[in-house]
């Protein structure tokens, strides 16, 4: 088992006829992942390798069941596409796109939650965006909807993996492959301001997870996700967390990369999250390997 | 994009904001002209791209049209930390005591997934300072990205922060300031301080505004607003490659790597080596041998790099290509500083023959990026012995 | 009994310090209902000829307990009292501005369908607006929350009224207390394209009443909502109903007063509207008139 | 307030829609110039706020320059349905047969409590008269009035209601369409025919606009564009005075009431009386004297109005008031025809005593709407008998 991802997943790719669209579905069939439609307006009726492509969300979704979505759309149409699939009630949005403006993320997470909202108390399955500017995830060795590189995730392993950055996360995953312990499922929430979930929702999902023994929480300075993971965890979890912070080093003031790590005030120091961690009793790692360590000493407490 | 207080201004005023209006200017002549057109006292504001311009002596009070040209001169010309002063806003002088001071800001708030509203009854002081000492006088309300603020929401949270006036123009000038970030796509708007007077109206003294450059080409009006001469030469070439670049004080060690992540993980490794990582480089995904070349010669054209450390991690990112940019570099002469590196993915072996091939103690790589670190840590801090010794001797 | 206000209905007139405002709180205090407020942004503190006049509904609501509100605020600032008061959680909003724009009645309107909706699923009483452009709404002999004559609507009757005009409503009020029939329960529910509450949401609440024994609907051309209440009767009524509709000689694609009244290709013609009726057996007056003959007409029956 | 094709082209325009271009002239000799400019076949169209124009002539293709100047002087001074052409709109012609012609429109639509757009592959027609016989063929769908159309919802629309082109570029079209509409306040906007060329790329040839009244006051900017000229003149005085005026055709009882509801009962009530209502005229509330007085006046002033019903009910309007405004339009001689009236409200027996003081034949009261309508349409209908009678002669 795995959260999110399996190998049920009926996966649509937004933008599929796009250089990085068609790339990523490719390498997401050769992990096994069940790619069933493509999606590109104006292309509809054609087709990507085997892969049918239609105009709208919509159609693939009726035609083709998907009950996820990836989307490669380039920024200025990136919001418009999640709201096309979220409106198109498709319980799982995966947004790769990077440089997506934040007000258009800022209104498309809202609206998504509205959605998600209305649609479970209809009974439905509800709506979850994951990202923007993530590398979305892969549940080990049954379905990659991401762009992390597949030789990590090949084989199932019992460590549940959340994190802010994209290539720490492949760097977490491949050290504890190396190590013997293998991920169950990766969750890249991506590093933007404004994202469409947070360590805080993903967790629970872990939590109930009977394949999932204990979970790796990758955060970054800036904001205060990581303080709001740390007190779900000291109220909610019963499976061990251990956590890594990047970014410690780096100076007030300062945007790093992605407007989500910068330290403004007291808000999204290291100092804070390494309190909140320790409040909470989650072991933070000080280097990458470190990560292994603090896992395999929490599993044989 | 950070915008000059005269262009934040504009903006607003764009958006029927209150603000008090002034005219740029380039040399104390100038300014001597403005002082003599406005009639009356005026404040000289240096124009640059950083904070704490007014405690850097950049902002001065001018009584007389002789002092206003007096301090276009001390201005014009000035250093605020590393930018040169190559313009002043000219504005009438306010009486101060004819009114009070307040603050009103919107941020991109994480936390609330929107914009915050900030207000403060406390205006003129930085906002930064009033949070980490007095975090209760900040009102902060959530503003939906949808709608925007709402004259309702706009009054409720200027009478929580106490603010004193009309508080249908105040919530007016709140509502428009909300318009105004939303249509730009602000990172950040501030008025402070914002004045009201006797009357109880409302006027922006001064704003800072920030656009989100994801946002910039819908805002293409803006773009002549860009001034690379106000920013670090170095940062002005990393955006013309694409890269994420930000300069970092007091460093000896060039650092680059593919993510936002593993950059910060590498300065926080530099760091822990005894050394100082003098810039974060983002290189981004997919490193070609043409980005890495490109990345490497940036980095080498920083003085105070001593040492350069590269870290790079992809399933898909091909060692050999690394490999070839760097050497690139190193062939073309430009590359003259050692280069620790750490590069995992696929190829490995290609990329060890590649460098075996060319030989050069300038160029090293190896199996984890803590011993990269380390001996970039190790050749930067002893490059500046050798400059420490050769200064003393 | 009677419908959405009774002598319980505690009352705040946001605008009580403007002209329109002053008096007509003034004929709802002479009519008997409890004016507990009002509002006045910055001019919380003062008080209206006796009423607390408070900086914003929330405070209004905290510190009087209303629970319901009446908007006299003019056009520009009509929509965010409405979404104020909403937002206030307050239950009844009646919207008595003329000449709200329309694209601001569509967004108030959504927002407070969504926040009725939530405020339900919460376990709340709903929110509820009426109006704009509207007369208002009274209960006879208990409250008034509008603008109507109060002589008309002195003693209690059992002849629910639902108009979309203004004054037909006093003059249908008038027929109906002449005739020795009287009402209950009012709703002047607007003329205006866009309103918050149509004749299909008032009539299940006449249909619920125990001292309603019929109901009178006044429509004009334009629009559906004639249509709409036809199908709903059809559906659902038990108790009588008797329509009238004006504006039956008005001549396709003239706007007749306010936006709602223009007959568009096959839409809101007198035609439709009396088919309809017809269709669902709820008989037509020809004349003002002769809507209290069909009313007695139908209690007899 | 409709707006000319030229003025909703600009609108348009404004928000990015790609508009078939053109110049305004008002001579023919500036025709000519403008076809000499164009050096291409043109389209020369009346501006009138008046439906049907090109069915009346208005709008001629003009394949050389002296065509143009020959339908520029049969166009300028036409007179289409009451109103005279004073400008007509100069466009280059578009070669139809390399395209396609579609409508779409945006309506405020009180059935959906928002904006419904409204889209058709077969342009060109009036959508009413294709509502009315082929509904199916047009695809409507509500637009959020918060968030505007989005472009998915566009390209849904575009796809059933078959549009050929490029899918992307005319979602975008609509998307700006309903941008404007929403920014602008429109009542109505349409772009008929839609011409989507053998690329696939949208133009928008022609277009109405109408903007909401109660909204203008945001957008003074478009005041100029209000034209008197082009209105009906006692329209244009109605709105001086704040009324609700509307001119109807072959009547002869000038109709005013307090209420659109009352009014419209009211022109219901002449009908049934055997008269034809001249006008439609709302004084709103609180009917003081001077109000009714001007609406007196006012339609005092049409000449097909032979005789006046006005029908007042208000609990809180004064009878006597209404008397008084009638009173002093007969005093001073405005008030030449017939006024029958029913007002019900306060002070009715002083009324009937002012009333009866000055004892005039031209003014009379009556206890219900059906008696004073009928003495209206007696007096109207003799009037009438009484010209033919006199023409005749």
């Amino acid at each position: 088992m795995s959260i999110l991802v399996n190998v049920n997943s009926k996966v649509v790719v937004q933008g599929i006829t796009g250089r990085e669209g068609g790339n990523h579905a490719r390498a997401m069939k050769a992990f096994g992942t069940q790619v069933v439609a493509g999606v590109t307006p104006g292309k509809g009726g054609q087709d990507f390798e085997g892969t049918p492509v239609y105009n709208s969300v919509a159609e693939a979704v009726e035609k083709q069941g998907a009950n996820v979505s990836i989307i490669f759309v380039p920024p200025a149409g990136a919001a418009d596409a999640v709201l096309e699939a979220a409106h198109a009630s498709v319980p799982l949005i995966v947004l790769i796109t990077e440089g997506v403006p934040t007000v258009d993320m800022m209104k498309a997470v809202q609206e998504v939650k509205g959605l998600n909202e209305r649609n479970l108390q209809g009974g439905g399955a509800g709506i979850r965006l994951i990202g923007g500017n993530c590398p979305g995830l892969v549940s080990s060795g049954e379905a990659k909807v991401g762009i992390m590189p597949n030789s990590i995730y090949a084989d199932k392993g019992r460590i549940g993996l959340i994190s802010r950055s994209g290539t720490l996360t492949y760097e977490a995953g491949k050290l504890l492959q190396l190590a013997g312990l293998g991920t169950s499922t990766t969750v890249g929430i991506g590093g933007d301001p404004v994202i469409g979930t947070t360590f805080a929702d993903v967790l629970p999902l872990f939590e109930a997870d009977p394949d999932t023994d204990a979970i790796v929480v990758i955060g970054e300075i800036g904001g205060a996700d990581e303080e709001a993971a740390a007190e779900y965890i000291a109220a909610h979890m019963n499976k061990p967390v251990v956590a890594f912070i990047s970014g410690r080093s780096a100076p007030a003031g300062k945007r790093m990369g992605h407007a989500g790590a910068i330290i403004m005030g007291n808000v999204g120091t290291p100092e804070s999250k390494l309190a909140a961690f320790a409040a909470a009793g989650v072991p933070v790692a000080d280097t990458m390997p470190e990560i292994v360590e603090l896992v395999r000493k929490a599993l044989n407490k | 994009m950070k915008l000059h207080e005269y262009q934040g201004k504009e903006l607003l005023r764009q958006f029927g904001v209150a603000v008090q209006d002034g005219k740029v200017a380039y040399t104390p002549d100038e300014v001597r002209d403005i002082a003599r057109e406005y009639g009356q006292a005026v404040v000289v504001k240096a124009q640059v791209h950083v904070g704490g311009r007014g405690k850097a002596g950049g902002v001065k009070f001018s009584p007389t049209i002789e002092k206003a040209y007096e301090n276009a001169e001390k201005i014009l010309g000035m250093d605020i930390k590393g930018l040169t002063v190559g313009k002043v806003l000219v504005t009438k002088a306010v009486d101060i005591d004819a009114g009070v001071e307040y603050y009103v800001g919107m941020i991109v708030d994480r936390n609330v997934q929107s914009y915050t509203l900030m207000a403060c009854a406390e205006g003129g002081m930085e906002i930064e300072e009033l949070a980490a000492e007095r975090p209760e006088a900040i009102i902060r309300h959530r503003v939906d990205p949808v709608t925007g603020l709402r004259p309702y929401e706009a009054r409720e949270v200027a009478i929580k922060a106490g603010f004193k006036g009309n508080l249908n123009k105040i919530a007016d000038m709140m509502v428009r300031m909300s318009n105004a970030a939303l249509a730009r796509d602000a990172v950040l708007v501030e008025i402070n301080p914002l004045f009201i007077d006797a009357d109880g109206t409302p006027l922006a003294l001064d704003t800072k505004f920030e656009i989100d450059d994801n946002a910039m080409y819908r805002h293409k009006d803006l773009l002549d607003w860009r001034e690379t001469a106000a920013e670090h030469p170095l940062e002005v070439e990393a955006a013309k490659y694409g890269f994420a670049y930000v300069k970092l004080d007091e460093g000896n060690v060039g650092v680059l790597g593919n993510g936002a992540g593993i950059v910060m993980t590498s300065l926080d490794v530099v760091n822990r080596a005894g050394a100082k990582p003098a810039n974060f480089l983002d290189i981004g995904g997919g490193a070609k041998a043409e980005i890495v070349y490109n990345a490497v010669k940036l980095v080498s054209k920083d003085p105070d790099v001593k040492a350069i450390f590269i870290n790079i991690f992809g399933g898909i990112t091909r060692a050999d290509e690394v490999a070839k940019g760097v050497i690139q570099a190193l062939e073309e002469g430009i590359l003259t500083k050692p280069v620790r590196m750490r590069i995992a993915g696929t190829a490995e072996d290609e990329a060890k023959a590649l460098l075996a091939e060319v030989n050069s103690p300038l160029i090293q790589m190896y199996p984890d990026m803590f011993q990269a670190a380390e001996a970039a840590a190790k050749d930067a801090n002893s490059a500046g012995q050798m400059n420490a010794g050769s200064n003393s001797a």
